[in-house]
C-alpha cells in the first residue's frame, strides 16, 4: 500500500492547492493597498493570477500527476481528480470575472472575498483529491466555510443575511449527519481511507450493517451539498438570497466538489452496491422530478436555476447509478469508464451552462439592481441581442436540446443508462425533460418573443462578464457539436 | 450487569446525536440550533473514540481532535453570521428570517 | 391490331380543343383588350368554335380511317404525345400508364358527337355568351372540357378515362358556377363537383380492382394483354375474372356511372347545375360529359357481361331513375329543370338499355338524345334569350309566332323525345324497350315500367311545348332597355329588350340539330342496323352477352308508337281543354295529391340527402372538432401541463421559507434513506 | 472537392450563409437604439438599403444552395444504395461518425428542401420585423432541416432532427401571430416530447448492435442489421415503439396531430410553409429510412394499428379541416388528411404504395407550400385569414384566384396534377397490400370525397359570391415577386401530374432494390408486384 | 469493572438529561449550560477510555471557550426566550420527533450500531499526548495533512468572522 515516501513529490502534488492559499494569504496581506487602489479589478486580478498559477501547476503535473499517492494516502492524483480540478478552476476563474463590477457597485469588493472565493475552490479541489472521508469532511467544511460567508456577503442585504444563516444552519446539520456516517464507516472497518475501505470489502472484513448505515449517512452529507432531493431546500433560498456571482459560484463548485466524491466512492466501494443502489435510484428520480417540475412555478430566474440545478443533480445521480449499476451487473469495463466519462463530461457541461446562465444574469444586472425576474429579461433580444442569443443557447443546453453541450451530456448520462441497464431511470430522464424544456424556453420567450418599449441599453455592462457570457456561450455550442474537443480531458478519467 | 462494551458507548452517542437531530429541527433560535449540532459533533467523537479504542486505533481519537477544530471554526463563523444577522434585523428568530421562500 | 394511316394525327383531336383553352386563359383577355370589343371577342369565339370543328374534322378522317383500315376489330392504337408519340405519364412498380388513344369505333362515334354537337354548340355560346364580361374565361372552360371529354372517351386506359372523367367534373364545376357571384351558382357547382367525386371513388376503387385482379389499367393493347382482353378471354388467360370480381368491378364503376350520368341517388346534383349558362346546360348536361357513365359502362362491357347481378342492378337503377326523374319533370316550372329532369330520366333508359346486355341500344340512344336534347336546350336557351333570362314557364306562352324558328326546331326535339316515328328518338327507345322486355326473369316488369315512362316522357314534353308557345301569352310584354344590363349581370342581360329570335350564330346550331333529331335514328333501324354493326367490336362479344329482343321489331315500333302518340295526344287535349290558362291542375289538387307533391319536391330524395350530408355532417364535424380535438386530445395535452403545473404549485409550497421545516425534511429524507438502504443491506 | 464533399456543402452552405449574415451586418446601434417595433406590420427597423441587402444575401444564399441540389439531381445515379457518402470521425466515445449519402429515398426531400427554402425566403421580402434575425433562422433551418435527410448515423440524425426545432421555434415565437407564443411552445415541447424517447431508444439501437452506422443499419440483409433482427423480439418492439411514436408526432398521425393546427395557423407564412412543406416530410422520412428497414416484422406487426390511424387521420383530418373559419387552420387540417394518405401508403408495405408515399410527401410540400403562400398573400392584403372576411375575391384578385385554384385542384389530387399521381399510387399500393386490403382502401378513398368538400367549399366562400366587402374590392393583385414565388409551384405541379416517370426513376431503384426482400422477415411484403408472389387476390 | 459499569450508566442517564435539556428548555442560556453538562459527562467518558488528551481538550476548549463564546453571544443578543405565540412550524415538534426516532430505530434494529465483539484489538491504545504526537507527525499516515488543512480552515474561520465584522469598504 505505501510507496517510498517522497516528501517533495507530494508537496509537489499539491502546488495547485497552495498557489490558492498563497494567493489568499498575499490577498489578505495587500488587502489595504489593495483597497486603495483607484481599479476595482485590483483583487479580482491577482485572484485570477492565483488561479491560473494553480491550473498552471496542475497543466504542468500532467501525467505525472495521475499517479502520485500522497499524505499517507489521504490524497492521490488521477484522471478524475485532474479533470474535475480543471473544471474547477476554470470555474473559479469565470466566477472570479463576474465579481468585481457588481460587487464594486454595491461597495463590497474586498480582497477578503477573493480569500473565501480561492481557500472554497481549494476545499472543493480537495474533495476531488481526497482518498480518505477525513479529507473529505474537512475539504467539505473549507469549501462550505467561504460559501456561508459569501452568501451573505452584502450584508446591507437582509435576504442575503438570510441565505447566509439557512445555509450555515443546514450545512452544519448535514456536516454533522455525513461526520456520524464517516464515523460509522470507521467502526465498521477501522479505515475511513476509501482504498482500504475497498480491500476491506472485497475481503468482506467490514461490519455490513454498520458500513451501509454510515454510506448512507454520507451519501445524505454529499447530496445536501449537491442539492439533491430531499436535501435541496436550502438551495433556492441561499441561491436567491446570495449575491449573483457567488450564486454562480455556489451552484457550480458545490455540485461538481460532491459529485466528484460520489463518483470516486460509486467506483471504488463497488461491492456494496447492492445495498446503497436503490437509494440513489430514489434520489436521482425524486431529484429530477422535484426539480423539474417545480422550477415550472418559479418565475424568479435564481430560484429556477436552483431547480434546475436539483434537477441536474437529479441526471447525475442517474449516472451515478448507472455507474454503480454496471459494477454490480458485472458489466464491461468500458461501461463503467463511459459512466463516469459521462458524469464528469456532464459536470462540465452543467459548469459552463449554469455559470454562463448567472454571467448573462449578472452582465444584464451591470451596476444596477440584480436581473433576477422573468420580467426583468423581457424583451432583451431587443436590447442586448447578443446576451440574448448567448443565454437563448445556455438555456437550450439546459434543456438538452441539440446541438448544445447540454445534449451531449444528456446523451452520454442515457447511454451510461442504458449500458448499466438502468431503462427505468432512462425514461424517466426523457420525460422530465420535456418539463424541463418547458421552462427554459419561457426563458426564451420572455427575452425574444415579448417584446417591450424597449429602453436603450443600460450603460457600462460589465466587460468581464460579457467575456464569461460569450465564451459559454460559445463553448456551449462549439463543444455540442464537437464534444470531441474535450474528450481528451474527460476520455481519460478512468 | 453486562459490561460495559464500545457498543454501549455507541448506542448513547446515537441517542444523543438523535437528540440534537431533534433540536435542530424543532427549535427557532439560531444558536441553540446550532448548540444542537454541536451536540451530534459531540456524539459521533463519543463514538469515535470508542471505536477507536474498541479497534486499537488512535484514529479515533484523531478524529476527535479534528472535528473539535473544525467545531471551533465554524462556531467562530456561525456565530458572527448569526450576530450580523441580529445587527441588520434586530432579531434572530428563524421563524422571522423568511423572507426567502417558495 | 392494325396500324392506321392516320395514328399519328390522334393526338389532334383533343389537343386542338387544349391549345385553344391555353390560348383564350393566357390571351384572351389581352386580344380583346387589343382588338377592340367587338372584333376581338369575335376572334376568340372563332378560335374556339374553329378548333373544335378542327377536331372534328380530324375526327372524321380518323374514323373513316378507321372503317377503312382498322380491318376486322376495327381497333388501334395511337400515341396522344406531339406528332402521335406516346410519352409517359405514370410508370412506377408495375404500374405502367402512358398518354394513349384507343381508337375504335366506341371512341370515335363519342368523338364525332363532342366535337360534332359541342362544335355547335361552341358556335351557338358565341352568340348566347356575346355580351358577357367573362368572354374568354367561358371559352377557356369549353374549350378544355371538350379536351376533357374527349381524353375520357379516347384514353386507352381506365386511368386515363378516369383523367376526363374527373376533367370534366371540373370543367362542369367551373362551368356551373360560371356566374360566380351568385352564391347559389357557387354551391351548385360545388354540389356537381362533390357529388361527381362520390362516383369517383367508385370508378377509382374499380380501377385499383382491376388493377389488383388483372395488373394493367389498359383497356386492350395490340398484344391482346389490355384488361378487357382479358376479361373476354379470361377462361383462358392467366388472370382468371370470376364472377365475383367481376360483380365488384361492375357494381364499383357502376358508382362512378351513377355520378357522372347522374343515377339514383347520385341524380341530384344535375338539376341544380342548370344553374350554368346554357350552352353548358347542353352540352355538358345534357350531350356529352352525362352520357359518360354510358359510354364507360359500354366501354366495361366485356366485365359487366360476365356479372348479371351487376347488369340487373343496372338496369333496375337506370329504370327507376327514369320513372322518378320523368314525375319529377312533368311538374316543373323551370323550362330548364323540366329539360335536366327530362336528361336524367333519358339516362335512366340508357342504362336500363346496357343494363339488359342492349349496350348498343343504349349508346344509340346516347346518340340521338345528344342531338335532340342539345336541341332542345339549345331551343330552351334560345327562349330564355328571347325572354330577357326568364326561365319560368308560367310566365310564358304564346311563343310560336314571336320565334319562329326557335319554336319549329323544338318541335322536332319535342317529337324526337316523344317517340314519334321516324324521329331519332323513336328508333333508340324502342331498340331499348325491347330489349327490356327480352330480359329474364323481370323482363316484363323493366319493359312495362319502361313503357309507361315513354308515355310520360310525351306527355311533359307536350307540356313544355304548350306551355312555352301555344297557351296564351302570360307575361307582360318587355319594353324598351329592361333587360339587366350592367356590370353585375350574368351577361343574361343582353340588353335588346323585347321578344325576338335570336342571332344567326344561335339558329344555325339550332336548325343543324333539328335535321339531326329528325334523320339521325334512321342508322339504327332494326332492319339496317348499321349502328350496332358499327359498334360491335367495342362491345362484349356475342360469346358473353346477347341481348333478347322480347317480340319481334315491328310489333315493338308499333308499340313505341302508339304510346308516344298516346301521351302527345294526352298532353295536346290537356292543354287544348283544360289547361288553356297554362295550368291543367288547380291550386288543390297540386297542394292535396301526394304524386304531385312528392314530384314537386323532388321525391325528398335531394332534402333527405342534403340534410344528412350537408345539415349533419357539418354539425358533425363541428361536434367532431370541438370534441375531439379539442377537448379530448388537446385536453389530454393541456391536462398534462396543468397538472405538472398544479404539482409544481403544491410541491412549491413546501418551500415554506422556514428554516425548520427545512431541517425536519432533511431528518426525514436521511430516515428514509438511512431505513431504505439497512433495509437492503440487512436483507441477504 | 466539391464532388468529394457535395452534400456537406450543400448542408452547411445556409448554416455558413446565416454566420455571415451575422458577420456583414452587426447589429447597428441606431437600430438598437430605436428598436421599439412592437406593431409588427409597422415599417422597416432599419435603414431600406441595409434591410434590402440582407434580403438579397439571404436569397443568393438559398439559391446556390439549391443549385448545389441541382448539381446533386443530375449527378445522382438512378440506382439503389446510399451516395455522395462522406464520413469522418465524429463522436469517438459513441463510435459516432459524421457520415452523411443519399439514397433515392432523400434525394427528392433534398431538393424539395432546397427549392421551399428559395421560395420561402423570396416570399418573404415583406417581412419587415428583425429581418436579420429572420433570415439567420431561416437559413439555419435550411441546414438543420437538409441535415436530417442527409445523415447517416443515428446520432448525427438526431442531433439534426432536434436542432430543427430551434429555428422553427424562434420563427414561430417571433414573427407568428396573435397567439403565437402559446404555439411556439406547443410546437416545441410536442414534438421534443414525442422524441426524446427516441433517444433513449436510439441509444439502445447502438449499445445492442456496436454501431451507430445508419448506412448499414437501414440496409435489410446488412450484417448490422440481421444483427439487430437477432435480439429479443420485445426488446425490439420497445425501441421501434420509441422510434415510431417521435415519428407519428412528426408526421403527424391522428391523434397526435394536435400542434400542427396551432403552429400552422400562428406561423408566419414562410414558417408554415416550411413546416408543412418540409417538417412534416421528416416523420414520413424517419418511418421509411428506419422504422421499417430496422424493426421489419416490428413494422409488420404494428402496421394493423398505423393503418387504422392512417385512415382515421384520412378522414378526421377532413372533416375537421370542413368546419374550421380560419383558412390557415383548414389547410393545417389537410395536412393532416394528406398525409394520412402517404402513412398508409407506406405501411402498406408495396413498392406501389411506398413510391407513392414518397411522391405524396413531395407532392403536399408543393401545393399546400402553395395554399399557405397563397393564404399568406391574403392575410398580408387584409391581416386576417377569417374566411368570412373574404368573398368575391375571383373578381378583385383573378391571378391570385387563378393560383389557388391550381393549388386547390393539386390539393383535391385531380388527375394530371401531382396530387393524384401521388394519392393513386398510395391507393393502389394500399389495396394491393396484404396489410391494407381494399376495406381500408375503400375508407381512405372516401377522403378524397371530404377533400373537395373542404376545398371546394373553402374556394367557395373566398373567391365566389359577390364582392361585398368594400376592403376586399380595393384588394391589389398578386405582385410580381409574388408570382414569381408562385409559378414554379405551378409548374411542378404540373410536371408531377403529367410526366411523374422521370422522378419517380430516382426513388424505384432504391425502394424496390432487391435487397429489401427479406425472406428472414417473412410477413413482411415489400414487394407486391402483379404477377408474383404477395399480390393479393 | 463492575463499578465501572455503574459509573457508566449513571453518567449516561445524567449526560442524556442534559442533551434533553439542551433541546427542551425554553432558555437559551439553560440550554447552553445543559450543553456544558453533556460535554463534562463525555470527557469523563474520553478519560474512562484512555482519551487522555482528547478529554483534556474536551474541557478546556469545548466546554471551556466555545460554549463560552456561545454563552457570549447569547448574551449579547439578550434575547431571551421566543414568543410561543409566534410558532410558524407546528408540526414540525412531532415530525422531527418521529424521523429522529426511526433514523435511531432502524440504525439499532439493523444492527449498525453493534460493533462485532470478534473484532476488539487486544492491545489498548492510549491517548497520551505523546501518542497523539507521533501520530500526527507520522509522514505515513494522513493526519499531518489534515493537520495542515485545519490550519486553512482556521484561517477561513478567522477571515470569516473579520468579514463579518467589518463595514463596508467605502
Amino acid at each position: 500500500m505505501r510507496r517510498d515516501i517522497d516528501v517533495m513529490a507530494e508537496i509537489a502534488f499539491i502546488y495547485p492547492l497552495i498557489a490558492l492559499w498563497v494567493g489568499a494569504c498575499l490577498l489578505l496581506l495587500l488587502a489595504r493597498p489593495l483597497r486603495r487602489a483607484t481599479r476595482p479589478g485590483g483583487s479580482a486580478a491577482l485572484a485570477g493570477a492565483a488561479l491560473l498559477a494553480s491550473l498552471a501547476f496542475l497543466v504542468r503535473q500532467g501525467n505525472e500527476g495521475l499517479n502520485v499517492i500522497a499524505f499517507g494516502g489521504s490524497i492521490a492524483g488521477d484522471p478524475l481528480t485532474a479533470s474535475i480540478c480543471t473544471i474547477l478552476l476554470l470555474c473559479g476563474m469565470m466566477a472570479v470575472a463576474l465579481a468585481p463590477t457588481y460587487l464594486a457597485a454595491r461597495g463590497y469588493d474586498n480582497p477578503e472575498y477573493y480569500v473565501l472565493l480561492l481557500t472554497s475552490l481549494s476545499g472543493a479541489m480537495l474533495m476531488a483529491m481526497a482518498r480518505d472521508l477525513v479529507v473529505v469532511f474537512l475539504g467539505i467544511e473549507l469549501l462550505s466555510f467561504g460559501l456561508y460567508i459569501m452568501a451573505g456577503f452584502v450584508r446591507e442585504d437582509a435576504r442575503g443575511g438570510e441565505a447566509s444563516l439557512k445555509y450555515f444552519l443546514l450545512g452544519a446539520f448535514a456536516s454533522a449527519l455525513m461526520l456520524y456516517g464517516i464515523v460509522l464507516v470507521y467502526g465498521s472497518s477501522g479505515s475511513t481511507n476509501i482504498e482500504a475501505l475497498r480491500s476491506a470489502v472485497i475481503k468482506e472484513s467490514v461490519q455490513s450493517a454498520m458500513f451501509a448505515g454510515g454510506l448512507a449517512l454520507v451519501l445524505i452529507g454529499l447530496a445536501f451539498k449537491a442539492a439533491v432531493a430531499p436535501f435541496h431546500q436550502w438551495s433556492p433560498d441561499a441561491y436567491e438570497g446570495a449575491p449573483l456571482p457567488v450564486t454562480a459560484f455556489m451552484s457550480v463548485v458545490a455540485k461538481i466538489a460532491a459529485f466528484a466524491v460520489l463518483i470516486r466512492l460509486a467506483d471504488s466501494l463497488a461491492p456494496l452496491h447492492a445495498t446503497w443502489l436503490p437509494a440513489v435510484r430514489l434520489l436521482a428520480i425524486l431529484s429530477m422530478v422535484v426539480g423539474n417540475v417545480v422550477a415550472v412555478a418559479q418565475q424568479n430566474l435564481k430560484r429556477m436555476l436552483a431547480y434546475s440545478g436539483v434537477a441536474h443533480a437529479g441526471y447525475l445521480m442517474v449516472a451515478v447509478a448507472a455507474l454503480g449499476s454496471s459494477h454490480a451487473k458485472g458489466a464491461a469495463l468500458d461501461t463503467q469508464t463511459l459512466a463516469m466519462s459521462g458524469a464528469v463530461f456532464y459536470l462540465l457541461a452543467y459548469a459552463i451552462m449554469t455559470m454562463g446562465a448567472f454571467a448573462v444574469l449578472t452582465y444584464v444586472t451591470g451596476t444596477g439592481a440584480e436581473c433576477q425576474t422573468l420580467a426583468d429579461l423581457k424583451g432583451l433580444a431587443r436590447r442586448r441581442p447578443a446576451a440574448a442569443y448567448g443565454m437563448a443557447a445556455l438555456m437550450l443546453s439546459l434543456g438538452g436540446v441539440p446541438p448544445t453541450i447540454g445534449f451531449m451530456g444528456k446523451l452520454q448520462i442515457f447511454w451510461a443508462a442504458v449500458a448499466g441497464r438502468e431503462m427505468g431511470l432512462a425514461v424517466a430522464l426523457a420525460l422530465v425533460s420535456v418539463v424541463a424544456a418547458y421552462y427554459y424556453l419561457r426563458v426564451v420567450l420572455t427575452m425574444c418573443f415579448e417584446e417591450t418599449g424597449a429602453e436603450p441599453a443600460t450603460a457600462g455592462a460589465p466587460r468581464a462578464a460579457g467575456w464569461v457570457v460569450a465564451i459559454s456561450a460559445t463553448a456551449v455550442l462549439v463543444l455540442g457539436v464537437m464534444p470531441g474537443l474535450l474528450m481528451g480531458l474527460i476520455g481519460m478519467v478512468r | 450487569m453486562d459490561p460495559i462494551t464500545a457498543t454501549h458507548y455507541i448506542g448513547l452517542s446515537a441517542i444523543l446525536f438523535a437528540i440534537g437531530a431533534v433540536g435542530v429541527g424543532i427549535k427557532r433560535n439560531p444558536i441553540v440550533i446550532f448548540m444542537c449540532i454541536e451536540l451530534m459533533l459531540n456524539a459521533a467523537n463519543l463514538a469515535l473514540v470508542a471505536m477507536g479504542k474498541h479497534l486499537g486505533s488512535i484514529s479515533g481519537q484523531m478524529m476527535a481532535i479534528f472535528v473539535m477544530a473544525v467545531a471551533a471554526a465554524e462556531v467562530a463563523i456561525g456565530l458572527g453570521i448569526i450576530v450580523s444577522i441580529f445587527r441588520s434585523r434586530e432579531t434572530i428568530d428563524i421563524d422571522e428570517v423568511n423572507l426567502l421562500k417558495l | 391490331m392494325h396500324d392506321l394511316h392516320t395514328g399519328q394525327w390522334v393526338w389532334l383531336i383533343p389537343v386542338l380543343p387544349l391549345v385553344g383553352a391555353l390560348l383564350h386563359a393566357g390571351l384572351g383577355a389581352r386580344v380583346i383588350a387589343a382588338l377592340g370589343d367587338k372584333r376581338g371577342r369575335w376572334l376568340v369565339g372563332a378560335v374556339a368554335t374553329g378548333l373544335v370543328l378542327a377536331s372534328f374534322a380530324v375526327s372524321c378522317v380518323v374514323l373513316s380511317d378507321l372503317v377503312v383500315n382498322g380491318g376486322e376489330h376495327r381497333r388501334a392504337l395511337a400515341g396522344l404525345g406531339p406528332g402521335g408519340s406516346t410519352p409517359d405519364w405514370i410508370r412506377m412498380g408495375g404500374l405502367h400508364l402512358r398518354f394513349e388513344a384507343l381508337v375504335d369505333p366506341l371512341s370515335m362515334l363519342m368523338c364525332l358527337i363532342v366535337t360534332g354537337v359541342g362544335g355547335l354548340i361552341h358556335l351557338y355560346a358565341t352568340g348566347y355568351m356575346a355580351t358577357d364580361r367573362d368572354y374568354p374565361r367561358f371559352f377557356t372552360y369549353f374549350n378544355l372540357f371538350i379536351f376533357m371529354m374527349l381524353v375520357l372517351v379516347l384514353g386507352s386506359s381506365a386511368a386515363l378515362m378516369f383523367v376526363g372523367w374527373e376533367g370534366v367534373g371540373l370543367c362542369s364545376y367551373l362551368l356551373i358556377s360560371f356566374w360566380f357571384e351568385d352564391p347559389e351558382n357557387a354551391k351548385a357547382g360545388n354540389k356537381a363537383f362533390i357529388v361527381n367525386r362520390i362516383g369517383d371513388v367508385g370508378f377509382l376503387l374499380g380501377m385499383m380492382t382491376v388493377f389488383s385482379i388483372f395488373g394493367t389499367l389498359n383497356f386492350r393493347t395490340a398484344d391482346g394483354t389490355g384488361f378487357l382482353d382479358l376479361a373476354e378471354h379470361g377462361r383462358t388467360a392467366a388472370a382468371a375474372l370470376t364472377v365475383g370480381s367481376a360483380t365488384l368491378i361492375s357494381l364499383l364503376f357502376f358508382v362512378g356511372a351513377c355520378g357522372k350520368s347522374a343515377q339514383f341517388p347520385l341524380y341530384i346534383w344535375l338539376p341544380d347545375a342548370m344553374a350554368g349558362p346554357t350552352p353548358v346546360s347542353a352540352l355538358i348536361h345534357a350531350a356529352t360529359m352525362v352520357t359518360a357513365g354510358v359510354v364507360m359502362v359500354t366501354r366495361l362491357s366485356p366485365i359487366f357481361a360476365q356479372a348479371p347481378s351487376a347488369m340487373m342492378v343496372v338496369a333496375a337503377i337506370g329504370l327507376f331513375t327514369a320513372v322518378l326523374a320523368a314525375g319529377v319533370a312533368a311538374v316543373q316550372n323551370d323550362i330548364k329543370k323540366v329539360l335536366a329532369y327530362s336528361t336524367v330520366s333519358q339516362l335512366g333508359y340508357m342504362f336500363l338499355g346496357c343494363g339488359v346486355g342492349a349496350f348498343a341500344a343504349g349508346m344509340f340512344h346516347v346518340t340521338t338524345h345528344a342531338f335532340f336534347k342539345a336541341l332542345l336546350f339549345l331551343g330552351a336557351g334560345s327562349v330564355i334569350h328571347a325572354m330577357s333570362g326568364e326561365q319560368d314557364m308560367r310566365k310564358m306562352g304564346g311563343l310560336s309566332g314571336r320565334i319562329r324558328v326557335t319554336h319549329a326546331t323544338m318541335v322536332a326535339g319535342w317529337l324526337a323525345i316523344a317517340g314519334i316515328p321516324v324521329f331519332a328518338g323513336f328508333w333508340s327507345k324502342d331498340l331499348i324497350l325491347n330489349s327490356a322486355l327480352g330480359a329474364p326473369l323481370y323482363g316484363v316488369l323493366l319493359y312495362a315500367v319502361g313503357v309507361g315512362t315513354a308515355l310520360l316522357t310525351a306527355f311533359y314534353m307536350t307540356r313544355l311545348m304548350a306551355k312555352a308557345f301555344w297557351t296564351p301569352q302570360r307575361f307582360v310584354e318587355p319594353h324598351g332597355d329592361t333587360g339587366h344590363g350592367g356590370d353585375d349581370s350574368h351577361g343574361h342581360g343582353h340588353g335588346h329588350g323585347g321578344v325576338h329570335e335570336s342571332p344567326r350564330s344561335m339558329t344555325v346550331p339550332l336548325i343543324v340539330l333539328a335535321a339531326l333529331s329528325v334523320v339521325g335514328g334512321l342508322v339504327g333501324t332494326p332492319w339496317a342496323n348499321a349502328f350496332e354493326r358499327f359498334l360491335e367490336p367495342s362491345i362484349a362479344s356475342p360469346s358473353l352477352i346477347v341481348p333478347h329482343e322480347g317480340m319481334p321489331a315491328a310489333t315493338g315500333l308499333l308499340a313505341g308508337a302508339l304510346v308516344a302518340a298516346l301521351g302527345v295526344g294526352a298532353g295536346l287535349y290537356a292543354y287544348r281543354t283544360k289547361g288553356k290558362s297554362g295550368f291543367l291542375a288547380d291550386e288543390r289538387t297540386r297542394k292535396s295529391n301526394p304524386l304531385f307533391v312528392g314530384a314537386t319536391n323532388l321525391w325528398y330524395v335531394d332534402g333527405i340527402l342534403s340534410r344528412i350530408f350537408i345539415g349533419g355532417g357539418g354539425r358533425f364535424a363541428d361536434r367532431v372538432w370541438r370534441w375531439a380535438d379539442r377537448t379530448l386530445i388537446d385536453g389530454a395535452v393541456n391536462a398534462v401541463a396543468w397538472t405538472t403545473g398544479a404539482v409544481a404549485e403544491v410541491v412549491r409550497r413546501t418551500q415554506s421559507g422556514y428554516l425548520r421545516s427545512y431541517a425536519v425534511t432533511m431528518l426525514v429524507g436521511a430516515a428514509v434513506v438511512v431505513a431504505w438502504v439497512l433495509g437492503g443491506s440487512v436483507r441477504p | 472537392m466539391l464532388t468529394d464533399h457535395l452534400l456537406s456543402a450543400l448542408i452547411f452552405l445556409p448554416l455558413v450563409g446565416a454566420l455571415a449574415l451575422l458577420a456583414l451586418f452587426p447589429a447597428a446601434p441606431e437600430a438598437a437604439a430605436h428598436g421599439a417595433e412592437s406593431d409588427p406590420h409597422a415599417g422597416p427597423s432599419m435603414p431600406g438599403g441595409r434591410a434590402a441587402a440582407i434580403r438579397l444575401f439571404a436569397l443568393v444564399v438559398s439559391l446556390a444552395t439549391f443549385a448545389l441540389s441541382c448539381v446533386l439531381l443530375a449527378r445522382f445515379q438512378m440506382k439503389a444504395g446510399y451516395q455522395f457518402l462522406e464520413s469522418a470521425d465524429w463522436l469517438p466515445m459513441f463510435g459516432a461518425k459524421y457520415t452523411v449519402g443519399i439514397d433515392g429515398i432523400s434525394v427528392l426531400l433534398v431538393a424539395l428542401t432546397t427549392f421551399l427554402s428559395v421560395l420561402a425566403i423570396g416570399y418573404s421580402f415583406t417581412v419587415t420585423k428583425r429581418i436579420k434575425e429572420y433570415m439567420v433562422f431561416l437559413l439555419i433551418l435550411e441546414s438543420a432541416m437538409l441535415g436530417v435527410f442527409c445523415a447517416l448515423d443515428l446520432i448525427l440524425f438526431y442531433v439534426f432532427w432536434e436542432a430543427v426545432l430551434i429555428p422553427m421555434y424562434f420563427l414561430i415565437g417571433i414573427w407568428g401571430h396573435e397567439r403565437r407564443t402559446y404555439a411556439a411552445v406547443k410546437f416545441f415541447l410536442y414534438t421534443f416530447a414525442g422524441s426524446v424517447l427516441m433517444l433513449v431508444g436510439l441509444v439502445a439501437v447502438i449499445r445492442l448492435v456496436g454501431s451507430s452506422d445508419l448506412s448499414a443499419l437501414s440496409i435489410p440483409g446488412s450484417e448490422l442489421n440481421d444483427k439487430l433482427q437477432g435480439f429479443p423480439a420485445q426488446s425490439l418492439m420497445w425501441i421501434y415503439a420509441s422510434f415510431a411514436l417521435a415519428f407519428m408526432v412528426k408526421v403527424p398521425m391522428f391523434p397526435f396531430h394536435t400542434w400542427l393546427p396551432d403552429a400552422h395557423v400562428e406561423a408566419p407564412t414562410a414558417g408554415s410553409v416550411i413546416l408543412a412543406g418540409v417538417m412534416l416530410k421528416m416523420g414520413v422520412y424517419g418511418f421509411m429510412r428506419i422504422c421499417l428497414p430496422m424493426f421489419p416484422q416490428q413494422a409488420m406487426q404494428s402496421s394493423g394499428l398505423f393503418i387504422a390511424l392512417a385512415v382515421i387521420g384520412i378522414i378526421y383530418g377532413a372533416v375537421v379541416a370542413a368546419v374550421q373559419p380560419d383558412m390557415k387552420k383548414l389547410v393545417a387540417y389537410s395536412s393532416v388528411s394528406h398525409l394520412g394518405y402517404v402513412m398508409l401508403g407506406v405501411f402498406s408495405f408495396t413498392h406501389l404504395g411506398m413510391m407513392g408515399a414518397l411522391l405524396q410527401s413531395i407532392n403536399h410540400g408543393v401545393s399546400t407550400g402553395m395554399l399557405f403562400f397563397l393564404v399568406g398573400c391574403l392575410y398580408d392584403r387584409r391581416h386576417t385569414r377569417e374566411i368570412t372576411a373574404f368573398g368575391g375575391l375571383k373578381r378583385s384578385v383573378p391571378a391570385l384566384s387563378f393560383f389557388f385554384l391550381v393549388a386547390m385542384l393539386s390539393s383535391v389530387a385531380l388527375p394530371l396534377t401531382n396530387g393524384f399521381v401521388g394519392e393513386f399510387a398510395i391507393l393502389q399500393g394500399s389495396y394491393l397490400s396484404k396489410t391494407a386490403g381494399p376495406v381500408w382502401t375503400a375508407v381512405a378513398a372516401v377522403g378524397a370525397i371530404l377533400s373537395a368538400v373542404y376545398m371546394l367549399w373553402l374556394f367557395q366562400r373566398v373567391f365566389a359570391g359577390p364582392l361585398s366587402k368594400e376592403e376586399n374590392r380595393a384588394m391589389p393583385d398578386l405582385s410580381l415577386r409574388e408570382k414569381l414565388v408562385l409559378v414554379p409551384l405551378v409548374v411542378l405541379v404540373f410536371w408531377f401530374g403529367v410526366a411523374v416517370t422521370p422522378w419517380v426513376r430516382y426513388m424505384e431503384p432504391t425502394i424496390t432494390a432487391p435487397k429489401l426482400v427479406r425472406p428472414k422477415a417473412a410477413p413482411i411484403e415489400y414487394i407486391a408486384l402483379p404477377g408474383m408472389d404477395g399480390v393479393r387476390r | 469493572m463492575q463499578g465501572n459499569s455503574i459509573g457508566f450508566w449513571i453518567l449516561a442517564a445524567l449526560c442524556i438529561a442534559a442533551a434533553v435539556q439542551v433541546v427542551a428548555n425554553r432558555n437559551p442560556v439553560r440550554s447552553a449550560l445543559a450543553l456544558v453538562g453533556v460535554m463534562c459527562c463525555l470527557s469523563v467518558f474520553y478519560f474512562a477510555q484512555g482519551a487522555e488528551f482528547v478529554g483534556a481538550v474536551q474541557v478546556i476548549v469545548y466546554a471551556g471557550a466555545i460554549m463560552v463564546l456561545f454563552l457570549f453571544v447569547i448574551m449579547l443578543l439578550n434575547l431571551g426566550a421566543p414568543n410561543p405565540m409566534m410558532d410558524r412550524v407546528g408540526l414540525s415538534k412531532p415530525v422531527a420527533l418521529l424521523a429522529s426516532a426511526v433514523l435511531l430505530g432502524s440504525l439499532a434494529f439493523a444492527g449498525a450500531l453493534k460493533i462485532a465483539p470478534g473484532r476488539a484489538v487486544k492491545s489498548p491504545v492510549s491517548g497520551t499526548v505523546q501518542q497523539i504526537g507521533y501520530a500526527l507527525f507520522d509522514p505515513g499516515r494522513p493526519w499531518l495533512f489534515a493537520f495542515e488543512l485545519t490550519s486553512v480552515l482556521l484561517l477561513v474561520g478567522v477571515v470569516g468572522a473579520v468579514v463579518l465584522a467589518q463595514r463596508r469598504s467605502d
